[in-house]
């Protein structure tokens, strides 16, 4: 199939990029790639409930936070593997998003958006309130990226800029491929019928209310793997990554990248993070000139960033091409 | 007995001020069926346009509160006019997006135009001072906001209910296309309706100035949350809702502040979410 | 490993396995050893020298970001209008470090990885500070924190951990807490009552003052407190907590926009009429003074990390003329501890011959410096500035348009500093 | 006649005054093609949202294959074989027409829990969806969305995606409206002939005579939510008050065309 081998070359050249950046860039644009990549894990995972099964959730902070929490309180308390405490991480975010999900899925449309809110609230102000265990609003300091001991063989060392960058690059590969198999498997479809029309949804037997939850705890997930992957980057844990500021990022750079398609919250994320960065080197009121992009962006990229220019690019359309 | 009768008190009047905000966002989510991010920008432009009129012109509190509202109409039109009836059309989050890109330029721009610092306004001559209840000081400007809220309730309700024009508004929110067919210019209707819930925020915001004494750029942003909250309290898109939703929240945290010190946010966020699991569309709203 | 703090096997691990490996790996961990980091730099100072600065410009605090940088930018004025630090231009760039960690750390390793800076300032948050201590070893440049108060980052950060690339020039919680509680000693006050921040800030200067009140003065009791969430805007609630408890004495760490609306709002319910010993630590900082004006009661206990009549030299008196001459306003502490700053990285550099982090420290440690705000002494162990700063009670002046200080008490700062190791007994006032 | 696919005792339903279904007794055979006709506003569809569990049932209880189905969800009642067709066009507007049908043959194949699986590897399922859209005659159409499909298309493609679902028991509500004549007819016989495989059982909502009358072994005649007539074609024919109430004048020359 032409289009698979098409995508599969671009995506080979641009994993090839993200590993030479290291080598080729300057630290400060390396550290930039990396908060990219983990701006798009956790994009890329919330598009499956916005994009894929139209969910508009407003609570994913929460989940991000319970990963970046996860981590740092095992790591504090019982081991500093940093793929335990990954897995840790997401491990929390999960229960949370199923605990979470199960209340929110009952509703859709603005409703289920302001009950994810104040969810996510209700999480910010419990870890902000927690001072023994979270370290209250100075954050839960004292994260360690320890190496990683495979099984007392062999220490891959993370601490270095350098090795980190990798660790968080094959997870963000292991995300993104992640995604579009899911975007391409029958449970992708299955979310796509529920995004396009629940009740009929039902009536060809799709347990809609199940397939949402399902579609929340694993965009959960993402969130949380992207929190832990934040917490043994910037060695701490902060209330605010549970914030509905912090949970209307990914929203933001989805619509700006396109939801319809797997690399939009990529692209997205990639402008949200570059552009604010490149604006604040020349005038100190970024956000005014920040909201003025945004606004350029929403009303002359309809479809977003991606949706348009592949609209352009793409002359016979092959339908339910990502 | 007396520390009742003051919580109660800076209940009411916490709780009519965060109506005054609420009324606004509600009448435009109603109408136009869109949650305006940017209505606490709009409030804080109300205090910035009337603290501006106070001081630098010169004029006296009651024209700086209906002059300053005045400009913030204009940015309202220029929103809704050039930027937001493009994404009428557009799925929710195309809205609330557009919105949130307003926060940050509103934001931005207030400190370009009035600089970072906190501004203090003039204290008041007219309804400034306190009187004794039950021998503690009680702000005679709060029993004011007091009273301003129901006011504000009554004229909405009179304007929606009783007014031709209120009819049409009416008719337009429950049922867009219909009211079109009947030859209602819709376009304008909702251009006016954002522009007056502009200016219930402003009017806000200018009420807010002598209330809260202070003025800093984002202080909108906290406000508009309470606002969300009893919004949806209340009942997403009722105005009756969201007055009693204000008075609610506004009673309840001052009790809570006052005799759970353990009382915060949390305990709002719970409500939120309970109501909205409970009865999705609040305590008067429409059902869905 | 925050908790029980890095033990020596686990940080021998970390860093001596770290290294090994980065060397064995060299070609994948790219210029390991970069030309700059050569042993015994050359006494020439090459290169301008540069300052990466970042305070609060957007959102409610907007204006501390402000006063941040009339400070440090008329530092460089200065400085280079007299030939500059060891015969080199200074550079500065200035960002907006907003409240959220996150962004203080890019700006971080922006100034240093993208623009070369060679020194870091600023920071007006606690929880930035503590966000950015990790970081600095892998900066490896010296930041000097002109705001964040939390006593964690030089106690646990810059003493138990050794992360010596951190300095402070401004007064930490210690006065906040602790002096406050020299002063309330005197007062016949028995029944204090708060409202504090419902943040770490808050909560730690609460006990620091109970404790040190409470050694100082047994007969104190503590019995109302209620706690005010960021961005709180109306304290009607909290203020009725407190009288009805009917305290004698009440204290308060309510700062910026936060202390204008809660002194206002006091005013107003008679607070300060039932209550004849209020304390506002961080009362005294000007956009509070400013900004309350006339408004503000007198007789009330204020502090601050610097204050513009605090000490009476000329070397003070001068630069407050120079400040006002500059920028037509009076300097509030974050302007005294930016412009300090500067001068700190001057002397330290002419001191050591070289902006080299290593030696950089150590001609900071133990450094006397005269400063606008009086002599800093910035201490060796935990390189936190000692220096004394001015309590007194608000009174009405016609020079100025709002309340200064009159009756002004100053507690020297080694008497109420906590100690190193800053663990156990006799490392806390009041000392015996 | 050994147990009915489905019978209703008591079914009522009222939208505040007005009755839609007042104490229904109804018996489904299998095998047996129903047609139920009536007036505008009869309780037509009502019915099939009750019996479908499209409309929550406010009294009297529904018996499925002998369980009871009154409170089931709606993909449950779908999975034990009861599912319906929309009278308005209610498909995946975006996804293409293979997509759409292939939903249902997941959900019922139970491999839409697969979240890694390549859709393009599940070649059993693909054929099985593709024999569904030669059933409707939508094959060549597979790749096209379903909003670029012509209305008669999307009636097709309306069935297909009930079809699918394989159900035991499928309510087609006014299944050909809006159709051209020749599509008409192909989709009629195709309804037969599945009908003639006797793998389901099809209940008609139909307001064209000439459709009832070729299609239905048995005819239910609804008024006012209640049943006026219950039988085959030609008792209802001959039923006085059917012709009365229901066919009135106009329709009694479509008769004398019958009988000509």
């Amino acid at each position: 199939m032409k289009a698979e081998t098409r995508n599969a070359v671009a995506a080979g050249a641009v994993l090839l990029a993200l590993c030479a950046v290291p080598f080729i860039t300057g630290k400060f644009t390396a550290y930039l790639t990396i908060r990219i990549m983990l701006l798009g894990i956790f994009a890329v995972g919330y598009n499956l409930l916005l994009g894929q099964t139209g969910l508009l959730s407003f609570g994913h902070g929460a989940f991000y936070a319970a990963g970046a929490y996860g981590l740092g309180l095992f790591g504090v308390h019982v081991s500093t593997h940093p793929l335990l405490g990954v897995a840790v991480g997401v491990a929390a975010a999960v229960l949370l998003a199923l605990l979470v999900g199960y209340l929110c899925v009952r509703h859709t449309e603005i409703y289920f958006a302001m009950l994810t809110l104040a969810c996510g609230m209700m999480v910010f102000s419990l870890v902000w309130n927690a001072r023994e265990i979270t370290g209250g609003d100075d954050g839960l300091i004292g994260i360690v990226r320890a190496p990683i001991t495979l099984f007392g063989l062999a220490d891959i060392p993370i601490a270095r800029e350098n090795h980190f960058y990798f660790f968080v690059l094959f997870f963000f590969a292991l995300s993104v491929w992640a995604a579009h198999r899911i975007r391409r498997s029958p449970f992708g479809l299955a979310l796509a019928g529920i995004r396009e029309n629940a009740r009929r949804s039902e009536f060809a037997g799709v347990p809609v209310r199940r397939y949402r939850l399902a579609a929340f705890v694993l965009s959960g997930a993402f969130a949380g793997l992207a929190g832990a992957l934040e917490a043994l980057l910037e060695s701490n844990a902060r209330p605010f990554m549970a914030h509905w500021t912090h949970s209307a990022e990914p929203v933001l750079v989805s619509l700006l990248g396109g939801l319809s398609s797997l690399t939009g919250p990529l692209v997205g994320g990639a402008i949200f993070v570059a552009m604010r960065e490149i604006i604040q080197r020349f005038t100190e009121n970024w956000m005014l000139w920040f909201g003025i992009l945004l606004l350029v962006i929403i009303l002359g990229f309809r479809g977003g960033v991606v949706g348009t220019v592949s609209a352009l690019f793409r002359k016979a359309t092959a339908p339910g091409e990502g | 007995m007396q520390s009742y009768v003051h919580v109660i008190l800076a209940g009411l009047s916490s709780g009519m001020f965060i109506w005054l905000v609420a009324s606004g966002l509600t009448l435009i989510f109603g109408v136009l069926g869109v949650l305006n991010f940017a209505h606490g920008s709009f409030y804080m432009l109300g205090a910035y346009c009337s603290f501006t009129v106070l001081k630098y012109l010169g004029a006296g509190y009651w024209a700086g509160l209906l002059l300053g509202p005045v400009g913030v109409c204009a940015a309202g039109f220029v929103v809704e006019r050039f930027f937001l009836r493009h994404v009428y059309r557009l799925a929710l989050p195309y809205q609330l997006l557009l919105t949130f890109a307003f926060v940050l330029i509103f934001d931005n721009l207030v400190k370009i135009v009035w600089g970072g610092g906190a501004l203090s306004p003039p204290t008041l001559s007219f309804l400034g001072g306190t009187i004794p209840i039950l021998g503690r000081n009680f702000p005679v400007y709060n029993l004011f906001i007091i009273a301003v809220g129901p006011a504000v309730a009554l004229l909405l309700w009179a304007l929606l209910e009783k007014t031709w024009y209120g009819r049409i508004i009416r008719a337009s929110s429950s049922d867009r296309e219909m009211a079109a067919s009947l030859g209602v210019r819709v376009p304008a209707l909702f251009t006016g309706v954002f522009v007056f819930g502009t200016w219930l925020g402003a009017l806000g915001g200018g009420l807010a100035v002598p209330y809260v004494g202070l003025l800093t750029p984002g202080m909108g942003e906290t406000i508009i949350i309470e606002a969300f909250i009893v919004a949806v309290i209340g009942g997403l898109g009722s105005l009756k809702g969201a007055f009693v939703g204000a008075l609610v929240i506004g009673v309840l945290s001052a009790f809570g502040t006052r005799f759970f010190p353990a009382f915060d946010m949390f305990l709002i966020f719970i409500l939120m979410a309970g109501v909205l699991l409970l009865r999705p569309q609040g305590l008067f709203g429409a059902a869905r | 490993m925050g908790k029980r703090g890095m033990n020596r096997r686990d940080f021998l691990k970390l860093t001596g396995a770290g290294s090994l490996a980065a060397a064995a790996a060299g070609g994948l961990g790219g210029g390991l050893l970069t030309p700059k980091w050569v042993w015994g730099a050359t006494p020439s100072v090459k290169g301008p020298i540069k300052v990466g600065y970042q305070a609060v410009l957007s959102g409610t605090l907007a204006g501390y970001g402000e006063f941040h940088k009339m400070g440090a930018v008329m530092a460089v004025e200065e400085i280079n209008a007299k030939g500059g630090i060891a015969g080199q231009k200074v550079e500065m760039e200035f960002r907006d470090s907003t409240t959220k960690p996150d962004e203080a750390i890019k700006n971080a390793r922006y100034f240093v990885d993208s623009w070369g800076a060679d020194f870091l300032a600023g920071i007006d948050s606690s929880a930035q500070a503590l966000a950015l201590a990790p970081l600095m070893p892998q900066l490896d440049r010296v930041i000097m924190f002109t705001h964040a108060a939390t006593e964690k980052v030089t106690e646990d950060f810059v003493f138990k951990k050794g992360v010596k690339q951190i300095f402070r020039n401004c007064m930490p919680t210690y006065n906040d807490g602790h002096a406050a509680a020299f002063i309330a000693k005197d007062f016949p006050a028995v029944k204090w009552s708060t409202v504090s921040p419902k943040y770490e800030y808050g909560f730690t200067c609460w006990k620091m003052f109970q404790e040190s009140l409470k050694g100082l003065k047994p007969s104190a009791q503590f019995i109302a407190e209620s706690f005010a969430p960021f961005g709180t805007t109306d304290f009607r609630s909290h203020i009725n907590t407190i009288m009805d408890a009917k305290p004698d004495g009440f204290y308060s760490t309510e700062w910026a926009g936060e202390c204008i609306s809660f002194v206002r709002q006091a005013k107003e319910a008679g607070l300060f009429d039932k209550v004849k010993y209020a304390m506002f630590p961080v009362g005294a900082a000007m956009d509070v003074l400013e900004g309350l004006g006339k408004d503000m009661p007198d007789n009330l206990w204020i502090s601050a990390r610097y204050f513009f009549q605090y000490p009476n030299s000329k070397e003070n008196n001068d630069w407050v003329a120079r400040f006002r001459k500059r920028w037509n306003h009076y300097p509030a502490y974050v302007s005294e501890t930016g412009f300090s700053a500067i001068y700190a990285f001057k002397a330290a550099v002419e001191k050591a011959g070289s902006k080299d982090t290593k030696a950089v420290i150590a001609a900071l440690e133990g450094m006397d410096l005269d400063c606008p705000a009086g002599k800093r002494h910035f201490r060796k162990e935990d390189h936190q500035a000692m220096y004394d700063v001015p309590w007194g009670q608000t009174v009405s002046d016609p020079n100025y348009p709002f309340k200064v200080m009159k009756n002004m008490k100053v507690i020297p700062a080694k008497e109420y500093f906590n100690r190193p190791p800053f663990e156990g007994p006799g490392t806390s006032p009041p000392f015996k | 006649m050994g147990e009915p696919l489905l019978s209703t005792e008591k079914l009522s339903n009222h939208f505040g005054k007005v009755c839609t279904a007042l104490d229904l007794d109804l018996r489904f055979e299998p095998g047996v093609l129903t047609s139920i006709i009536g007036p505008n506003g009869a309780g037509k569809s009502t019915l099939i949202n009750l019996l479908t569990g499209h409309l929550p049932v406010q009294a009297g209880k529904i018996r499925f294959q002998g369980r009871d189905i009154t409170r089931l969800p709606i993909h449950e009642r779908v999975r034990m074989g009861i599912c319906r067709s929309f009278q308005v066009v209610n498909v995946f507007p975006e996804l293409t027409v293979a997509q759409n049908v292939m939903i249902p043959v997941l959900a019922r194949t139970g491999r839409a829990w697969r979240p890694i699986r390549r859709l393009s590897r599940e070649t059993a399922l693909m054929q099985e969806t593709e024999a569904f859209l030669e059933k409707v005659s939508l094959l060549p159409e597979r790749d096209t969305p379903a909003t670029a499909l012509s209305h008669g298309d999307l009636r097709l493609l309306e069935v297909g995606v009930a079809l699918a679902a394989a159900p035991t028991l499928l309510f087609l509500d006014e299944p050909t409206a809006g159709m051209n004549p020749v599509e008409r007819v192909r989709l009629l016989d195709n309804i037969r002939q599945l009908a003639r495989e006797g793998r389901s059982t099809f209940v008609v909502v139909e307001h064209d005579m000439d459709v009832v009358f070729s299609l239905s072994e048995r005819i239910i005649v609804l008024h006012r939510g209640e049943i006026l007539c219950d039988g085959t074609p030609e008792n209802v024919r001959a039923d006085a008050k059917v012709r009365e109430v229901y066919l009135g004048d106009d329709v009694s020359d479509l008769f004398r065309y019958r009988e000509e």
